[in-house]
């Protein structure tokens, strides 16, 4: 049985059509799963309905099921318990993630102290040994800092270690590494395959960029208007897509092989998406 | 192995420490200190100016308008009301400073002696009032705002609405009817001191104090309702519901102290009208505080007591700004450190 | 559900407008004519909520008294917003001191709270419509203010200023071209709820007696004649009140309904 | 590419650059001063594709934004075409508002969501410092159409509003408004990486086409190397405010000497299999 296995879930914010139609995935334990596609396609809409944590006014129906248990319809008090510690998550935005009054080692520790019983001298134990896990130094200064006064790459690492504290069975990552420097990207990017490796946990990891999926993951999901065109493993996608709009992706991702100055190719010469009427374009 | 070398541009790892950061706080309080007696300056020249801008305004009122026009310059002269007009107000202000308001060229009262003895009924309707406004607010708000999508949250807003539209005097008028006459619960009006009988005390209050708070209140649930909303969309308080709290905890750990900042800002504002209400509540109920000396006193057209009580209104306002500035200071950690 | 505001607020202000503008031509009896012996009776007839306390038309009186609310807050709020806007727009176009100044400046008057202000006008001046329409206007004037400068800070932040500065757009230009329209929608927003906040003051300051002079009907004024009569006629308090909870819900549910309509962010979610 | 033998952008003695910097510094002031440009030289010749890498905070925008006069540095000097732009007062600026434009980042932040697409294109035209200037197009309604088709934009967008075209038409937008008067240097910051990466290289390929048609000189600003790599044919690469290594971008790639350039190009994230 897979950890994670979702079924025809579909979401959809008050009267309007769905945002996501009929959608089908599933993780494995320790498996790494990536998810692409474009802004607005409804990766973080599939990120926060696993989550359950969707604005009231949205609608989810289908089934989500972690280790067996069905996650729709789940009541907040029984929810509420599992998230931080069965299955966590990981915000695009650190700069506005933590709480800017608190403490941010506090905000760790609470983590702990939420979910299981643990002095405060333990919970503090626990919260430097993470900081010390996801490569902050200092981690005693670390956690008495509060968030602006830490740089982009060091709260996101604090944020990491929230969401790890309690060995999650499934983080979900949503552009964890967007907002950041491409070398503190790198950074990142190491200290989550290394404590992910550490804890054993398995990662649905939400990005638009494909590079920075391979890095990463070594399952595919690629998301188009809502639902899912085209799913598999890491290499066999990447060096057979099926799905013309995966191609499209693939092609205009590889400027590193493009000659410069020559023409890009662009997802539009593979995949030609269904006319809308002009007007009611969203905007990227 | 550590990445604070690289980390973004130039954000060096942790910086500024305590020392400094207290040294900052100090001075930035010292300011607003500044610009705290620098607002009260111009505020008391602007109520002066209002008040004896017009020659003969003072000896006029007292004589009547049909009076004498060398009547009127006589009794000027006699008061001293033909001298240059800073001389004047720095006269007042002086007074002002050593504890003497002045004296009612009418009634020959002392201003501060009245003042002191009206304002202790003024406080108690405008402190109970918005006690009792949060009390009702906070949690309606934070309702409000966790179901707007709701029907409860809807009809929730929708009143508040309302009660935005109902002036406090009218909503003291109809309570006056219902309970005062019709239901005969509390009396309808009148103020017995608290040190003569404090049953009767608190039953003279019950209904303007009431009154006040209602509307009070109607307008604090809004500022609550988008305070929360605000919170409500923050992603710290999505991180928060991340990691396992309920909504209620998460608003409470996370969202209050945040909040915390812009309610404070709204408590310094709506003390300003629940000063202004208070004027006319006391007048719906006939409670002998500011607002009746300074409604007395503007019938009378006796200027001396009217500047004196609108400067102390004011300055109680500006009292309340003053310490909302400085409770920003103490607590928003990034503003304690910023410029 | 998010028009509805709006639309509440329409009908309600339109009511308003309308039973302002035929009571200046036509009411059903003159309010001011007093029907001997008819004092305090209630409905009869054609008098479709009964007498006041003198025996004048209630209804007559209620419709008439949408004029004086009408014309305080056109009045009032022009003030306010023919000052404060410019003076907002100011304090958000220039940077520094100056900028701070007029802030400050703003920040005392707003240490003047509306009635307070026409109280203390009506001490000095006498009471009369014009003291109450300029106190009420004054006072207003660092609402506009911080709402202009506000509105002003966040279209100046945007990248469209610089791009019309590197066309060569003069800064004053930009300021008619870029930050009005821009702004505009805001400041509609918040005419329209000053316009209910006016209404309120200048019925406190009838209901004190500090309003208009008492040959004029106002609601304010009838609450406090009807304050007296309470034991006997209750409904003469009622009308009135109703009257002005009703306008100042309407602009303020306008106001509501457009600040909906225009928010960006709830725009670019639908 | 324009010319083979393009040179080291901070060489300052080139014949007749378009832009001569020399020893730029802009430095904010406050209790924590910010040095943000930090004695910067260079120059770009005509026809020149300059990139402008760096990560965030690295000065690169406070530096174009000189360059463009929207910003003045506290110390240094700019020459466009010899002619100093320092102490010029703005209206006087007319020779280089017409000669320099810019792309912004954020398309929904650069055009005014009040105007229509037609009169935001128009307004570099209808500046009154431009408006007599030989250089400048006078006949705006022709001008506005060939710069529609230059982007290729339907004709009737002109009478819609920005918030009716997605992102990467809207960029276009911002670049026919900067086309509009003729310019002879475009400079971008920064310009699509606001863009979905499907609609990235459409306007990757726009811009390119449009340097190559038009004869431009361009400063493209931005903080992915591959872009650059494609876009450019020299670079500079920014740091704290300086200037840590240029040359042509083939010399910068193939081989880096300054560590700090050697460490951005390892950390562009590539599309891997092994793990």
């Amino acid at each position: 049985m897979s950890l994670l296995e979702v079924r025809n879930l579909s979401v959809a914010f008050g009267r309007r059509p769905p945002t996501l139609t009929g959608i089908d995935f599933t993780i494995d334990a320790g498996a790494r799963v990536g998810l692409i596609g474009q802004s607005g396609s409804g990766k973080s809409v599939t990120a926060l309905a696993v989550m359950g944590l969707l604005p009231e006014y949205a609608t989810a129906t289908g089934s989500i099921r972690l280790g067996g248990t069905e996650l729709i319809g789940r009541p907040d008090a029984l929810f509420a318990p599992m998230r931080g510690n069965d299955l966590s998550m990981v915000f695009q935005e650190p700069m506005t993630a933590l709480d800017p009054t608190m403490k941010v080692g506090r905000q760790v520790a609470e983590v702990v102290r939420l979910h299981r019983k643990s002095s405060r001298e333990q919970a503090r134990a626990l919260t430097l040994d993470m900081l010390e896990q996801v490569d902050l130094p200092d981690p005693e200064q670390v956690y008495d800092a509060f968030a602006h006064q830490l740089s982009g790459g060091q709260r996101q690492r604090v944020v990491l270690a929230m969401a790890l504290i309690n060995q999650p069975d499934l983080v979900i990552c949503d552009e964890p590494t967007t907002a950041l420097d491409v070398t503190v990207q790198q950074q990142v990017l190491r200290v989550l395959r290394h404590n992910l490796d550490a804890v054993g946990a398995a990662c649905l990891f939400i990005t638009h960029d494909l590079a920075v999926l391979s890095q990463v993951c070594d399952q595919v999901l690629v998301m188009l208007d809502g639902a899912i065109v085209e799913a598999g493993e890491l290499k066999s996608v990447f060096t057979d897509p099926q799905h013309p709009y995966t191609r499209g992706l693939l092609a205009t991702a590889r400027l590193d092989q493009v000659a410069p100055g020559s023409r890009l190719p662009t997802v539009a010469d593979f995949y030609r998406r269904p006319e809308r009427t002009p007007g009611t374009e969203v905007a990227g | 192995m550590a990445g604070s070398g690289t980390a973004t541009g130039s954000a060096p790892a942790v910086r500024g420490g305590t020392a400094s950061r207290r040294g900052g706080v100090l001075v930035r309080i010292l300011i607003r200190l500044g610009v705290f007696l620098a607002s009260l300056l111009v505020a008391s020249l602007i109520i002066f100016w209002v008040c004896n801008a017009l020659p003969g305004n003072v000896a006029q009122a007292m004589l009547g308008q049909s009076a004498d026009p060398a009547a009127v310059r006589a009794l000027e002269e006699q008061l001293g009301l033909n001298r240059p007009f800073f001389v004047r107000y720095g006269e007042w202000i002086g007074g002002m400073l050593t504890g003497d308001m002045g004296t009612s060229y009418l009634t020959h009262q002392q201003v501060g002696v009245q003042i002191a003895e009206k304002f202790g009924v003024t406080a108690w309707l405008v402190g109970f009032a918005m006690v009792l406004a949060l009390l009702i607010a906070v949690p309606v708000g934070t309702f409000a705002a966790l179901r707007r999508r709701h029907w409860a949250g809807f009809v929730t807003s929708g009143l508040s609405q309302l009660g935005l539209a109902i002036p406090a005097f009218w909503a003291g008028i109809m309570a006056v009817w219902l309970f005062g006459v019709w239901l005969r619960w509390f009396p309808a009006n009148g103020y017995v001191p608290l040190t003569e009988d404090p049953a009767q005390w608190l039953a003279h209050l019950v209904l303007p104090v009431c009154s006040l708070a209602l509307v009070q209140s109607a307008v604090l649930v809004r500022y609550v309702r988008s305070a929360t909303i605000e919170v409500l969309s923050e992603d710290y308080y999505r991180t928060a519901r991340a990691v396992g709290w309920r909504e209620i905890p998460a608003l409470l750990r996370h969202g209050l102290r945040n909040a915390s900042l812009s309610v404070v800002t709204v408590l310094g504002l709506q003390l300003t009208t629940l000063l202004v209400g208070a004027i006319v509540i006391e007048q719906v109920f006939a409670l002998p505080g500011l607002g009746s000396l300074l409604l007395q006193a503007v019938a009378q057209r006796d200027l001396v007591m009217v500047q004196g009580t609108v400067l102390v209104l004011v300055l109680a306002v500006l009292l309340v700004n003053f310490l909302v500035d400085l409770s920003y200071l103490l607590l928003d950690p990034r503003l304690r450190e910023r410029r | 559900m998010k028009r509805a505001s709006l639309w509440t607020g329409v009908v309600l202000v339109g009511i308003v407008l309308v039973a302002g503008l035929v009571s200046l031509v036509w009411t059903p009896f003159d309010p001011n004519r007093v029907f001997p012996g008819a004092a305090l009776q209630g409905p009869q007839g054609a008098h479709i909520l009964g007498f006041d306390q003198l025996g004048r038309d209630l209804f007559s009186r209620v419709l008439a008294g949408s004029q004086i609310c009408l014309i305080v807050g056109v009045i009032s709020v022009s003030i306010a917003a023919l000052i404060g806007v410019p003076w907002g727009i100011a304090a958000g176009m220039l940077k520094g001191w100056p900028s701070e100044l007029l802030m400050r400046v703003a920040d005392i008057l707003y240490a003047f709270p509306a009635l307070l202000l026409a109280i203390l006008f009506a001490a000095a001046r006498g009471s009369s419509t014009w003291s109450a329409m300029t106190a009420i206007g004054i006072a207003t004037i660092p609402a506009f203010a911080r709402v202009a400068r506000a509105a002003t800070l966040s279209v100046m932040s945007s990248d469209y200023i610089l791009a019309a500065r590197a066309s060569g757009t003069p800064y004053l230009m930009s300021a008619v071209r870029h930050v009005l329209p821009n702004i505009a929608p805001v400041l509609g927003v918040q005419a329209s709820v000053s316009f209910g906040m006016a209404i309120l003051a200048e019925a406190a300051l009838s209901y004190l007696g500090l309003g208009s002079p008492p040959l004029v009907v106002t609601w304010g004024r009838m609450l406090r004649e009807a304050q007296t009569y309470m034991f006997n006629d209750p409904a003469l308090a009622l009308w009135p009140g109703l009257a002005i909870a009703g306008a100042v819900l309407g602009f303020n549910l306008l106001g509501d309904g457009l600040r909906d309509l225009l928010d960006p962010r709830l725009r670019e979610a639908v | 590419m324009s010319d083979p033998s393009t040179p080291d952008p901070s060489t300052p003695d080139d014949p007749a650059p378009v832009y001569a910097v020399r020893d730029l510094t802009r430095v904010y002031p406050g209790s924590r001063t910010v040095v943000a440009v930090d004695n910067v030289s260079l120059t770009v010749r005509r026809g020149q594709r300059l990139g402008i890498v760096g990560e965030s905070g690295s000065g690169k925008s406070t530096l174009i934004r000189m360059l463009a006069a929207l910003d003045r540095p506290t110390a240094g000097d700019i020459r466009l075409h010899g002619r100093s732009i320092i102490g010029v007062p703005e209206r006087r600026l007319g020779f280089l508002r017409s000669a320099v434009q810019l792309v912004f980042q954020d398309p929904r932040s650069s055009l005014d969501p009040r105007m229509r697409v037609g009169d935001i294109i128009t307004e570099p035209l209808r500046s009154r410092m431009m408006r007599h200037r030989s250089d400048v197009p006078d006949d705006h309604a022709a001008r506005l159409t060939e710069v529609l088709e230059a982007v290729g934009l339907p004709a009737d967008s002109a009478r819609r509003f920005p918030h009716e075209f997605s992102g990467g038409q809207r960029q276009r937008i911002a670049i026919a408004r900067a086309l509009a008067p003729r310019p002879e240097v475009l400079i971008a910051d920064e310009p699509v990486s606001a863009l979905d990466v499907s609609v990235r290289a459409q306007v990757l390929n726009l811009l390119n086409d449009l340097v190559d048609r038009m004869g431009l000189t361009m400063i493209f600003v931005s903080h992915d190397l591959l872009v650059v790599r494609h876009v450019c044919d020299s670079v500079a690469v920014m740091r704290g405010g300086r200037i840590v290594e240029a040359g042509t971008t083939e010399q910068v790639y193939q081989r880096p000497q300054e560590p700090y350039t050697q460490a951005l190009l390892a950390a562009i994230p590539t599309i891997r299999f092994e793990r």
